[in-house]
């Protein structure tokens, strides 16, 4: 055995070069819109508080979501139904979380709960929203993709149905403030962090990676494969709940409508991110950059002034390119090592 | 100036023409406007309206994606200090508008009114009818279809029956699928109240496939596109309802201006619907 | 991980000294239209080898899998340590103290070499969160008493085929097991590396541990093995103890046959040079390579494990371009910047990584069969000739025995050595004229092994040039007529038929 | 070898089974429905010609996308641009087949021309989105997802830009009889066929499978996997152009909304039909089939006149479902053979 040669190891941390690729992306992205906005505006982009604050809070219900929906992916699966799980839970916790002021009540008996209660009915439901995608993909051998898209179809027929298309609104105040000021962007970043740990460095993680590696190695180790998917898909319905739960907040009211395509952008984040759609890939820290890169671009662009005709044209441009860009370099680095 | 616009949809056809008003006068005043789509969702739009804030706009005219949203809005532009004007969807917090705010548009109610009315009048109250809704949940869909609902419940037309009411989302083709559907289930309808002309110009298609003459149904739309005042003229589609997007258009962009400059200003500003029948048909021809 | 029921079930075990450690009797196992098993019994001592020997599809790896909980009998019972148990999933089988290094390698990809190891028994910190460093430590002290130098923090996706081996017997070794099952372990590593890991076995053996040892490999059973049993067609042949027979015995009891000679070399007739190689370089893998070829000569390439040998195939093939050097075939310069430039100058490659770059797993056998011939007829206006390409195939079947119902059976179905065949069966149906082996034999049964070397006789008798690669060093002499030595990526030198040995080889390869 | 024990090949012909299976989901579903249509509406919900060519007219368009979504897939890719596609190609297409007929047409001089010029332009657009997106995933090596989703923010954003979101109407009656009658349902059968037969009877066919199942194998078998997926990928692109022209031929307008969501619709009907997202495994007929079942559910629920609101649920429970049956049926098979 004297004679397995091994070269010595580069890498001086675990897995930072990956991110940091990403991140570069992100601070070209940032210095762009810098640029043309001192050429076309006169003004800096990124000197400038509130925008930067706006431009985190108006992604972190998407982040929020991304972050469940990087554990699938790292699966090897796909959650398609996080979008219609926000609006059926936002409808739903809005229902006992409204103002008695407010005469039209949904359930006149139920106003004016303390704030728990409709915390615990939005997370419940995306728990249980998650627990039947990741049943039936366990236990039943169906593609991930259909359980969820089903879960998808369904879920927003049930925001629909709920109250036959009418909206929830009017909250309560305590209900309101988790949507209000940063809050969103607090809880986003504390749930990054929260899963950051939680896939680096406890066996939850480590099964989460081997599972989509290599599900069959991941059995014969000595893992129970059906149970953590389980597992996994119901954080991931848990954390559209919380996003439920957010924007419903934020908005100060539940629409059915909420949530539509979230499920796409949060999947675009995660991938823009470098998680790898076959699964055993991916880092939190890379979705969190990757959902600040397409809030970026929503900024960006209004302080353009971009056309709005535009903006949709030029977007999916740049989400291809910055996927392009690091593929390109992660190339380049691995011919050189 | 800068005026920061944040439309509900820009694939609509009715707000494509409003838009392209809004955009004209601006060109004639000389103010700058910034078009945002939300695509239908809430909190994008919230956050455009957020955006234009950051960017220092002088003011807002916004089309809400849901009337019930006017509320959060209202509040960011409020504590920015930044003019807002709601056009076409009446908010639902329309009547504790913080200062320098106001709306500018129709009550999307009278619209299903002023169409159920007269198709209730043609039709000598009663008949067979079916209800094209759109978007399930959307403002549109809803007021536009209790409005009907209610209409048909009085008392000259009660003899109506409403056979079924289902979604084709504002669109043709979905429309036009949908009431084939329904003929080969044996329904003879005959009205149709659809959400809008699209989905009335789906059904008269259906109809016309399978040979019914369209002088024994009688089918009414919103909106008043190009296609349906065509349509009106051919005698396919008997009733469409007129939304003055030029009066919208200006009359929000005057009044952000107004309260942007600091002069007085009308908080409410309600341009009716009206209707329109193949007799008045040629007049609006030229409008929208 | 032992659980601690088990751990109560070992000291029963140990008051009743019972002879086996593990009994089977009676098993089934019907796959759709195949019987894997039928009535098989198998007995276990501890502290001792027990080889499993049989032909391909004989069923081994099927009645492993089934002791290790991964497939469920459909009749028959398993007592362990003179209880009965059922073994319902691999981490029963794991906490009941068996594990098992899998013939098809089990490793996960994306994760380094501790976490594979350690997976679902990672050490923690006072935090209750995962202490990396400490796993590190674990792992190095691991490889430290095997002796492996493999650094625990790459990843498996770096390592090569016999690292990732290595990889397995560590991980199954760290289980501290008392049976521990080895599905073909030296299928992929060469002699040194197989000594090292014969060097294991005695030690887990002097500390109690049972070992099942599948082999195809003949002179592996009487170095290592105790006691040996015989599968043939999912039946239970035999048990004996390995000082009792002789090599032919144990064939005879394989294959039902005799086979006299292992390596049927003929003398072709050898031609002009076809191919011509000249210092080809592929910057940090291997550099200056030069030789000839002729026509009906068989070239075998040996070395160590990571010498580069793949390497030169793959460049040759254009699957990974060397970027110096001319490669002249039939006196032309060729650029050969894919495998399709290649299959149009007539070369053949079959890769080593049967699973990475050989099966097309979803597809069936006859998909797999043609896929590398349509390019060159067997198709009008775009449409395949079906009837043609499919008596064609049978025809291959027949003749490397391959055994399987029919030919619209998925590959995965199959046996890793019928599985092999399938795929040598694709590149003869290209008729090359330059073929390129990367370990022909790997995970072949003795029977089929002898069938494969007759072959490429015939083919070099025809005229068709060959290369072959193999760690198997009686293969490499008694199969070609100049051998190429390589050394870390260097050419160390090319003997002759008459002059190589054994220990000239290793003296090149180690250097 | 003379002792395996080898039971009589019950197969007939290769590759059936699997059709079969999902054909009798097919078959369940219709029965069901028409058995509550004798309960609720006390008339027969198949033995109606007319609700039968509807039933295939009005998934015609997702059917003759789903086809080339379904090669996609068998490639181990995925494409999610042909909704997009779709509402492209229709709006630039309806450009140049309006009438002369009509005052505000959007090029006066291009009105009236003879029908091959739209179909040329409708076909030709769709062929460059599919090589796009073709050549980025086969030359860049980013993910199909991202590359694909690019093309579906893009070519959406592209037909709002064209007119400013306004429709276009009034084609040519030569134009609009593509769209008339049950020409969609023969164009979509003809494509069908066509596509059948190619995947399974040629060599496109064949290399189409490998690559799904293994590109490294397929690339060391000698096939140029590049220029096959750029192929594959093309044809998509071809396919979703033509759904766009019959789409806007159909309704005899274009619309920048159109075909939302078509491409989730088409890839539910090729997993439906059996065709596995992981690539290597995947018919024409079981796409076809799959198609079909959306087909039904939309008819049955008019028909049963089923609450609109409740319309979304079942259809998501009843996707779930028949994938589910699907599956279980297929192991149920490997466990008794
Ligand atoms: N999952 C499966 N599905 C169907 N048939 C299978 C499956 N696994 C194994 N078989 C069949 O069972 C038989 C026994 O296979 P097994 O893998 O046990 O053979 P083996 O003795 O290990 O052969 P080798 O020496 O080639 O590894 C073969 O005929 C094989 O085709
Ligand atoms: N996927 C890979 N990533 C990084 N290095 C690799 C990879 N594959 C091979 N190498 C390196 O290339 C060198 C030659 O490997 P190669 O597989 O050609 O050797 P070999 O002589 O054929 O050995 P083996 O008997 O294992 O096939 C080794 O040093 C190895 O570390
Ligand atoms: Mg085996
Ligand atoms: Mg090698």
């Amino acid at each position: 055995m004297d004679n397995v040669q091994i070269e010595p190891v580069k890498r001086q941390r675990r897995g930072l070069p990956q991110e940091l690729n990403i991140l570069l992306v992100l601070v070209a992205v940032a210095l762009v819109f810098e640029i043309l906005g001192w050429i076309f505006q006169g003004q800096s982009f990124l000197m400038n508080t509130r925008r930067l604050t706006i431009m985190i809070l108006q992604v972190s219900v998407v982040g929020i979501i991304a972050i469940g929906v990087t554990q699938v992916i790292i699966t090897g699966g796909i959650d398609l139904s996080s979008g219609s799980v926000v609006a059926m839970t936002a409808m739903i916790t809005m229902s006992v979380a409204q103002s008695g002021d407010y005469a039209r009540a949904m359930y006149p008996a139920l106003t004016d709960l303390p704030v728990v209660v409709p915390l615990a009915v939005g997370l419940g439901l995306g728990l249980i929203a998650g627990m039947i995608n990741g049943a039936l993909i366990a236990l039943t051998g169906i593609p991930p993709f259909i359980a969820t898209l089903g879960m998808m179809v369904t879920a927003r027929g049930i925001a629909k149905w709920y109250t036959k298309g009418q909206p929830i609104s009017f909250p309560t105040d305590s209900f309101a403030v988790i949507g209000s000021g940063a809050w969103p962007v607090f809880i986003f970043l504390a749930v990054a962090l929260i899963f950051h740990i939680a896939l680096r460095y406890t066996r939850y993680g480590k099964f989460t990676y081997a599972i989509g590696a290599n599900p069959q190695a991941a059995r014969v180790s000595g893992i129970n494969v059906q149970r953590h998917l389980i597992k996994v898909y119901a954080i991931a319905g848990l954390l559209a709940g919380l996003a439920g739960i957010v924007t419903a907040a934020r908005a100060e009211t539940a629409q059915a409508g909420m949530g539509m395509m979230y499920e796409l952008d949060a999947i675009a984040a995660a991938v823009i991110g470098g998680t790898s759609l076959s699964g055993g890939r991916g880092r939190i820290f890379g979705t969190v950059i990757g959902t600040l890169i397409l809030g970026l671009m929503m900024s960006g662009f209004t302080f353009l002034r971009v056309d709005a005709f535009y903006q949709e044209i030029v977007k999916g441009v740049i989400i291809v390119a910055a996927v392009v860009a690091d593929t390109f370099r992660q190339n380049a680095r691995s011919k050189k090592a | 100036e800068t005026i920061g616009v944040a439309m509900s949809l820009f694939d609509d056809n009715y707000l494509t023409v409003l838009r392209q008003n809004i955009q004209r006068h601006a060109g004639d005043l000389g103010v700058t406007v910034q078009m945002e789509d939300a695509q239908g969702d809430i909190a994008r739009q919230q956050s455009q309206i957020e955006n234009f804030v950051a960017s220092g706009v002088d003011g807002i005219i916004v089309m809400l994606v849901d009337a019930d949203s006017g509320q959060a809005m209202s509040r960011i532009a409020d504590r920015a200090g930044v003019p807002l004007v709601f056009v076409n969807m009446l908010p639902a917090n329309m009547d504790e508008f913080p200062e320098k705010q106001a709306w500018v548009g129709s009550d999307e109610e009278q619209a299903g009114e002023l169409q159920a009315t007269e198709m209730c009048k043609l039709m000598g109250g009663e008949g067979d009818a079916v209800i094209l809704m759109g978007q399930l949940g959307t403002t549109g869909q809803r007021g536009r279809t209790a409005a009907v609902e209610r209409v048909l419940q009085s008392d000259e037309c009660k003899g109506i029956n409403v056979l079924d009411s289902q979604s084709a989302n504002w669109m043709r083709t979905p429309a036009l699928d949908l009431m084939t559907n329904w003929l080969t289930s044996g329904m003879q309808p005959h009205a149709v109240f659809s959400n809008n002309d699209e989905m009335a110009l789906g059904a008269v298609q259906a109809l016309k496939a399978s040979g019914i003459s369209m002088d024994d149904v009688i089918v009414g739309g919103v909106d008043a596109t190009q296609d349906a005042l065509a349509a009106l003229e051919a005698g396919d589609l008997d009733v469409t309802v007129y939304q003055s997007a030029k009066g919208q258009g200006e009359g929000a962009l005057d009044t952000v201006l107004k309260i942007a400059r600091g002069e007085a200003f009308e908080p409410r500003v309600a341009v009716p619907f009206e209707l329109v029948t193949p007799e008045n048909v040629a007049e609006y021809k030229t409008q929208n | 991980m032992v659980s601690k029921t088990t751990l109560e079930a070992i000291e029963r075990y140990k008051e009743k000294s019972l002879p086996y450690i593990l009994e089977i009797e009676g098993i089934r196992k019907e796959f759709p239209g195949v019987v894997a098993l039928d009535d098989v019994q198998f007995r276990l001592r501890p502290g001792s080898v027990h080889a499993l020997m049989g032909e391909n599809g004989a069923g081994k790896s099927t009645l492993m899998k089934i002791i290790a909980g991964i497939y469920t009998p459909d009749r028959g019972t398993i007592r362990l340590r003179g209880e009965e148990v059922v073994l319902a999933s691999p981490l029963d089988a794991l906490e009941q103290g068996i594990a098992m290094i899998h013939q098809e390698l089990a490793l996960m990809d994306w994760m380094t070499v501790a976490e594979n190891i350690w997976i679902r028994r990672e050490p923690k910190n006072a935090l209750g969160l995962i202490d990396h460093r400490k796993m590190t430590e674990m792992t190095r002290e691991l490889f430290a008493q095997l002796r492996l130098k493999i650094d625990p923090t790459a990843q498996i996706s770096t390592l090569t085929v016999a690292q990732r081996q290595m990889v397995e017997i560590a991980k199954a070794v760290s289980h501290r097991s008392q049976v521990l099952i080895m599905d073909e372990p030296t299928s992929a590593i060469t002699e040194t590396e197989v000594d090292h890991l014969f060097e294991i076995i005695r030690d887990l053996k002097a500390r109690g541990v049972a070992i099942v040892y599948i082999t195809h490999k003949m002179n592996e059973l009487f170095e290592i093995a105790d006691e040996f049993s015989v599968f043939r067609d999912g039946k239970y042949v035999g048990t004996h103890a390995s000082i009792d027979v002789t090599r032919d015995d144990i064939i005879r009891m394989m294959v039902g046959r005799e086979i006299t000679d292992m390596f049927p070399k003929e003398e072709a007739a050898i031609g002009e040079v076809i191919l011509s190689v000249e210092n080809l370089s592929l910057p940090g893998t291997f550099h200056g390579i030069t030789f000839d070829l002729r026509r009906g000569e068989i070239l075998g390439l040996a070395g160590l494990v990571g010498s580069g040998r793949s390497n030169v195939a793959e460049a040759l093939f254009g699957v990974t371009p060397a970027t110096e050097g001319k490669i002249r075939i039939a006196g032309r310069d060729v650029p050969i910047a894919s495998p399709a430039d290649a299959m149009r100058e007539g070369m053949a490659l079959l890769t080593e990584d049967r699973k990475a770059t050989g099966c097309f797993l979803p597809l069936t056998i006859l998909e797999n069969m043609q896929i590398a011939a349509l390019h060159e007829g067997h198709v009008k206006l775009g449409c395949v000739d079906e009837r043609g390409m499919t008596n064609l195939c049978l025809g291959m079947k027949d003749k490397l025995r391959i055994k399987t119902p029919n030919l619209d059976e998925r590959i995965e179905n199959l046996s890793g050595g019928n599985q092999q065949k399938v795929l040598i069966a694709r590149w003869l149906l290209t008729k090359p004229q330059i073929l390129i082996l990367d370990e022909p034999t790997r995970g072949i049964d003795v029977g089929a092994k002898a069938e494969i070397h007759r072959l490429i006789s015939g083919l070099a008798q025809q005229g068709v040039a060959v290369i072959m690669i193999s760690s198997e060093l009686p293969e490499v002499l008694g199969m070609s007529d100049r051998i190429m030595v390589m050394h870390e990526g260097h050419m160390t030198g090319i003997l002759d038929r008459a002059e190589a040995t054994q220990v000239k080889i290793m003296e090149l390869a180690a250097r």
